[in-house]
């Protein structure tokens, strides 16, 4: 059977048999029943007998498979030397086959590259597709044979070229992740080294952050006034940072509120959030020495969706009307839904939040904000602890490299028109 | 026991992911799957902890309060009712849980986020106030942008449009890169403080 | 009622119930007596209808439907729209979806349009589906449609596609609209307008379009929809109200609302301002 | 129009929910808590099925039992220890779990962080010049982004040059903030007309159905 498809497929690529291609072609299609289940190669033979128009061009050369860098094992890189008519071809297209002497009709395309192009990286990682075996699957350490030609716009081929064989394996380190890893490495560095030299008591300053002056008089308004105080941690999870930023200072609130004896209420939309913020409140009543106070059930799981969520919280502002409320986490949509009804109460607001877009509401509709980084920066600023002003200088010193890199940067791309710098902050996809 | 055997585990775990980014093996896309799903299945397993909550709360309220009673009795039914309905995991296109789910979670949904429409009104009633320069300027650009869909006279509407254009396009996107930026490098070194165990605050205070 | 009190701080103490109430009215009054707005047109919207209106009967367009229900609200419209300005022109539509969650919706969104218009799958239109990874599609639909799609949505071998026997690549449409809600439309300038040249057209959400508008200025893209606005400005191009311009003029009343709601606050406050400076 | 009473029902328990949900506008009420109750009772019941099917078959159930990966019951003992939480006095224990939830978390943020928020950012912002009106627009930007970054310093006082670039910084966020806002309004009130339509359309059909 298969031995029948390749007298005709190399019947039909043979140039001047082009008549009798035709003629095979009819007597092919008379067996059709019986060829059903080969539909793919003959789609490859029907559209290769319309494209053998012209004269093959000559094809690019050189062809070698290797594996492919920075990858899981899943893939081989095939590299060429552009045929002699590349500047007539749109693109050059890959094509593998079960060995190196594989007859024809065999091969399918794997892939294409545009023109100029001298490689490309041929990556499957599914073993399997649909439920049927993935014929394309490149499997790790297993030889794969790949060889290439160039079509042109108008359906032009160029002859293959040779054939080559390659392995892939997995690869211990991405390099296109360099740039990142000496990221976190100097950054890190930085870090350790502002903790260490404040430990050793060099005075660090720390600007003053508006917001938080206002927390101790918030506190004292609701103790004033005698109602409870709502603390809101959005609807982030406990492993995002801004929620963790947000329980920092839920803990000092806490403390706070343990020696005014105030009621703290904190609602939270999520199980691991509710067994954190337990926790913080808990801790925080114990160190301000005032265990007994402590009410677990005012720390309390409302639900997991975002908006029944935000429904219960606003029943709860207008029901039990804290005269103080804080927001501090991630915020979505509700960020305007929970201020606007906390103004509506004439509750004391305040707010802050790492999410861009909700930032504007917060600002118009609560008493004060913290803005994007001032969230991570208020436990360094309630705690002055040397360990943590530490690593602010390592932030600023941070901003100050990226200002310069970005200047550097477009300097060099638009009076110089080098993108060295351009290169090196680029990321893999 | 209780607290340092935690930041350790932290300490351990954050390390061996921030360098598992780095590396391209299967093996690494093994660790990276199963630790995720470390994540997940603990989310998982502490909602009977969340529901006990709510259960709870409804309970002691309604134990306070005869008024309460009532409102008890529709969370918990409509809790109880909801969960069996979806025993199945999929259900018919007229089942109850369909119903449920079309007819009362979808439609307070949107009612709820469409409320947002009489928020953002008020809130630019009371907030946006030329008390001071920076307020001004919130205000001002505010106006410009919403006055965009107002239809104006030419040349007007022309201006206009090319204004915020260019409100959007530098000023606006100056502002939203640096918030990335300084947000990005806050929340990275917050991060390290927490692998490092200096920052501790979300298990219960610093001592 | 609080008599002592002066003009200003009244416009300053309007309870905000009753700006909820007028909110109410300005989009009920629009949803009980339906009126239209004019829209004004901008360059970069009318650019995209002009180019696919430069098309002679028989030509073809790319429309990528890349965005998913999530944005379907600003960019269905615009995609209802372009299919109908083509099936009105007779041209050919290459059709395909770049997002996980669009082609089910494509799919309904195509066949209702083209049978509005009484046109044929596979004759006047061909639906090639969905493949992940957009920008590796991007780039090997640039060899040939037929790589990254050996068939259509429905399963049906894209060689035997009748409209599809002389399209092979980017070199044969006229030009890509990609309507997209998130990404995509970034991997359609880097791959199919800078490696392989095609014109590029882009539809985007409202919140996306500001970090469009580079791309315009540098020619990378020939036109621009930006969100509901830009595609109440296509529909009144085509003289054919739809959902965008349907919902135009509830946004100019609540627009304006808000408007004069700032308008009579800053009056207010700077009335009491003076007064209190006058008064000391 | 054929009217299904059934689903006419239904509609109308969704129109009144509606009507119970936007009256909290005016004030708290019965049907707002009403409303709101039932609403939470309800998605809580949704939530959890929802994660019995999808998650905890998934990555439960499965695992372990269909396929024997043992390994999948280190995660299940962990998310078990947060059943602690219910003792007062052993709730500590829980922090197990919640070491691995966080560190596992962080550690995953740190370099995604690195390359979206820093890396991505800054070669978004590095960008070629050319023209005359482009190249003032662009520095303008550059401008923008150098000082709002400078109002974000923290280690120093704002004063001298630093406090001239951290004024125009919070200025250019304001005008950041003022047009996010003035954007967001479109998106909003087009929801609220959904709704508006919604109920009209349901009183269409119901007086259509009526008479």
């Amino acid at each position: 059977m298969i031995r029948a498809w390749d007298a005709a497929a190399r019947a039909l690529r043979a140039p001047g048999r082009r008549r009798k291609a035709g003629f095979v072609l009819q007597r092919l299609l008379s067996l059709a029943p019986l060829l059903i289940a080969l539909s793919h190669p003959i789609a490859a033979i029907a559209q290769d007998s319309t494209l053998v128009v012209a004269p093959l061009l000559s094809p690019p050369t050189g062809l070698r498979v290797g594996d492919s860098p920075d990858d899981n094992g899943h893939g081989v890189l095939a590299r060429w030397s552009v045929a002699p008519d590349d500047a007539e071809l749109l693109v050059y297209e890959i094509w593998r086959g079960p060995s190196p002497t594989a007859p024809d009709s065999v091969w399918f395309q794997v892939g294409s590259a545009p023109r100029g192009s001298e490689h490309f990286v041929y990556f499957d990682e599914d073993a399997s597709a649909q439920g049927q075996p993935n014929p394309a699957f490149v499997a790790s350490g297993e030889p794969i044979h790949l060889r290439v030609r160039g079509r042109s716009g108008d359906g032009r081929l160029t002859a293959w070229s040779g054939a080559a064989t390659g392995v892939g394996k997995g690869n211990w380190f991405h390099r296109g992740k360099t740039n990142i890893l000496v990221a976190v490495l100097l950054f890190g560095g930085a870090v350790a080294w502002f903790i260490n030299s404040a430990r050793r008591g060099k005075e660090l300053y720390i600007r003053p952050i508006p917001g938080l002056g206002a927390v101790d008089e918030a506190i004292g308004r609701a103790t004033e006034m005698g109602t409870p105080i709502l603390y809101v941690l959005g609807t982030g999870t406990a492993g995002d940072v801004a929620t963790i930023a947000g329980y920092t200072i839920l803990s000092r609130v806490a403390r706070r509120t343990a020696e005014y004896q105030t009621p703290i209420l904190v609602p939270v939309n999520d199980p691991v959030m509710l067994a954190m913020g337990q926790e913080v409140v808990k801790e925080a009543y114990t160190q301000a020495g005032r265990p007994e106070v402590y009410r677990a059930d005012n720390i309390s799981y409302v639900s997991a969706m975002q908006f029944p969520y935000v429904a219960a919280v606003n029943g709860i502002m207008r029901r039990e009307k804290p005269a103080t409320c804080f927001y501090m986490g991630i915020f979505h949509a509700e960020s305007l839904l929970l201020a606007e009804t906390g103004s509506g109460t004439g509750a004391i607001q305040i707010s802050g939040t790492d999410q861009v877009s909700q930032i504007p509401f917060f600002v118009a509709a609560t008493d004060y904000t913290l803005i994007g980084e001032e969230l991570y920066a208020a436990s360094a600023y309630l705690s002055r602890a040397p360990a943590q002003l530490g690593p602010l200088k390592a932030q600023d010193y941070a901003k100050l490299a990226i200002i310069l890199i970005i200047i550097a940067g477009i300097l060099a791309l638009t009076l110089a028109h080098w993108d060295g710098i351009l290169r090196l902050v680029r990321t893999p996809v | 026991m209780k607290k340092q055997i935690p930041i350790l585990i932290v300490f351990v775990t954050g390390l061996i992911m921030v360098l598992q980014f780095f590396v391209p093996h299967a093996a690494s896309e093994f660790l990276f799957t199963y630790a995720n799903d470390f994540v997940i299945v603990i989310g998982i397993l502490a909602l009977p902890l969340g529901i006990f909550s709510l259960m709870r709360g409804t309970v002691i309220k309604a134990r306070k309060d005869p008024r309460e009673r009532f409102y008890a009795i529709v969370t918990i039914v409509g809790f109880l009712v909801m969960a069996i309905a979806n025993f199945r995991r999929d259900s018919g296109p007229d089942s109850l849980a369909q119903n449920l789910f079309s007819y009362v979670m979808i439609p307070c949904q949107a009612t709820i986020f469409s409320m947002l429409a009489f928020y953002i009104a008020s809130a630019a009633y009371r907030a946006f106030r030329v008390r001071t320069w920076l307020a001004t300027v919130l205000l001002v650009t505010a106006f410009i942008v919403m006055l965009r869909i107002v239809p104006l006279p030419e040349p007007f509407s022309s201006w206009n449009s090319s204004l915020v254009q260019w409100i959007l396009a530098v000023p606006n996107m100056a502002s939203k890169r640096a918030i990335i930026i300084g947000v990005g490098l806050g929340a990275i070194s917050y991060s390290m403080k927490i692998i490092l165990g200096i920052e501790r605050g979300y298990m219960g205070g610093d001592k | 009622m609080r008599d002592g009190m002066a003009w200003y701080d009244r416009l300053l103490n309007i309870d905000r119930r009753w700006i909820y109430v007028l909110m109410a009215l300005v989009v009920i009054v629009p949803a009980v007596r339906p009126f239209t707005v004019p829209v004004g047109i901008s360059g970069e919207v009318r650019a995209v209808h002009e180019a696919i209106e430069a098309q002679p009967a028989g030509g073809v367009i790319h429309l990528a439907i890349d965005y998913d229900p999530s944005t379907l609200a600003e960019l269905q419209p615009m995609a209802e729209a372009i299919l109908h300005q083509c099936f009105d022109k007779d041209l050919r539509l290459v059709i395909t979806a770049l997002s996980q969650f669009g082609p089910a919706m494509v799919d309904e969104l195509v066949t209702r349009v083209a049978t509005e218009h009484g046109k044929q799958r596979d004759v006047h239109y061909a639906f090639l589906g969905y493949k992940p990874y957009p920008a590796i599609t991007i780039l090997a639909m640039g060899s040939d449609y037929r790589v990254p799609f050996p068939t259509d949505y429905y399963g049906t071998a894209v060689d035997a596609i009748p409209m599809m026997q002389d399209i092979h690549n980017f070199s044969d449409v006229a030009c890509v609209v990609s309507l997209a809600g998130g990404n995509v439309a970034d991997m359609w300038i880097q791959y199919g307008n800078a490696k392989y040249g095609v014109p590029v057209a882009l539809g985007v959400t409202g919140v996306m379009a500001s970090d469009y508008y580079p791309y315009l200025q540098s020619g990378q893209i020939f036109g621009l929809l930006p969100g509901v606005k830009g595609a109440a400005e296509y529909e009144s191009l085509r003289e054919r109200p739809g959902q965008a311009s349907r919902g135009m003029p509830y946004q100019v009343t609540s627009h304006l609302l808000i408007i004069i709601a700032m308008i009579v606050a800053n009056v207010g406050y700077i009335a009491q301002r003076r007064a209190h400076a006058g008064g000391r | 129009m054929e009217a299904n009473w059934g689903t006419l029902l239904w509609q109308g328990g969704a129109v009144f929910l509606t009507l119970a949900v936007f009256s909290f506008l005016y004030a708290d009420n019965p049907f707002y808590k009403f409303a709101e109750r039932l609403w939470v009772g309800v998605t809580t019941g949704y939530w959890t099925m929802l994660l019995y099917h999808q998650g905890f078959r998934d990555k439960v159930i499965v695992p372990i039992v269909y396929e024997q990966k043992w390994y999948y019951l280190v995660p299940v003992l962990l998310g078990l220890l947060m059943w602690f939480r219910l003792s007062p006095r052993l709730g500590w224990v829980s922090r197990y779990a919640l070491g691995f939830y966080v560190g596992i978390s962080t550690g995953i943020f740190i370099p995604l962080a690195f390359k979206t928020a820093i890396f991505l950012q800054v070669e978004g912002t590095i960008r070629p010049v050319a023209g005359f009106w482009p190249a003032v627009n662009f520095t303008l930007a550059l401008i923008g982004v150098v000082c709002a970054l400078a109002y974000f310093f923290f280690s120093r006082p704002h004063t001298g040059v630093l406090g001239v670039m951290s004024r125009t910084g919070i200025y250019t966020l304001m005008i950041g903030f003022g047009a996010g806002f003035g954007l967001t309004v479109m998106g909003r009130v087009a929801l609220l007309v959904q709704r508006v339509i919604f109920m009209r359309d349901y009183f269409v059909s119901l007086w259509g159905s009526l008479f």
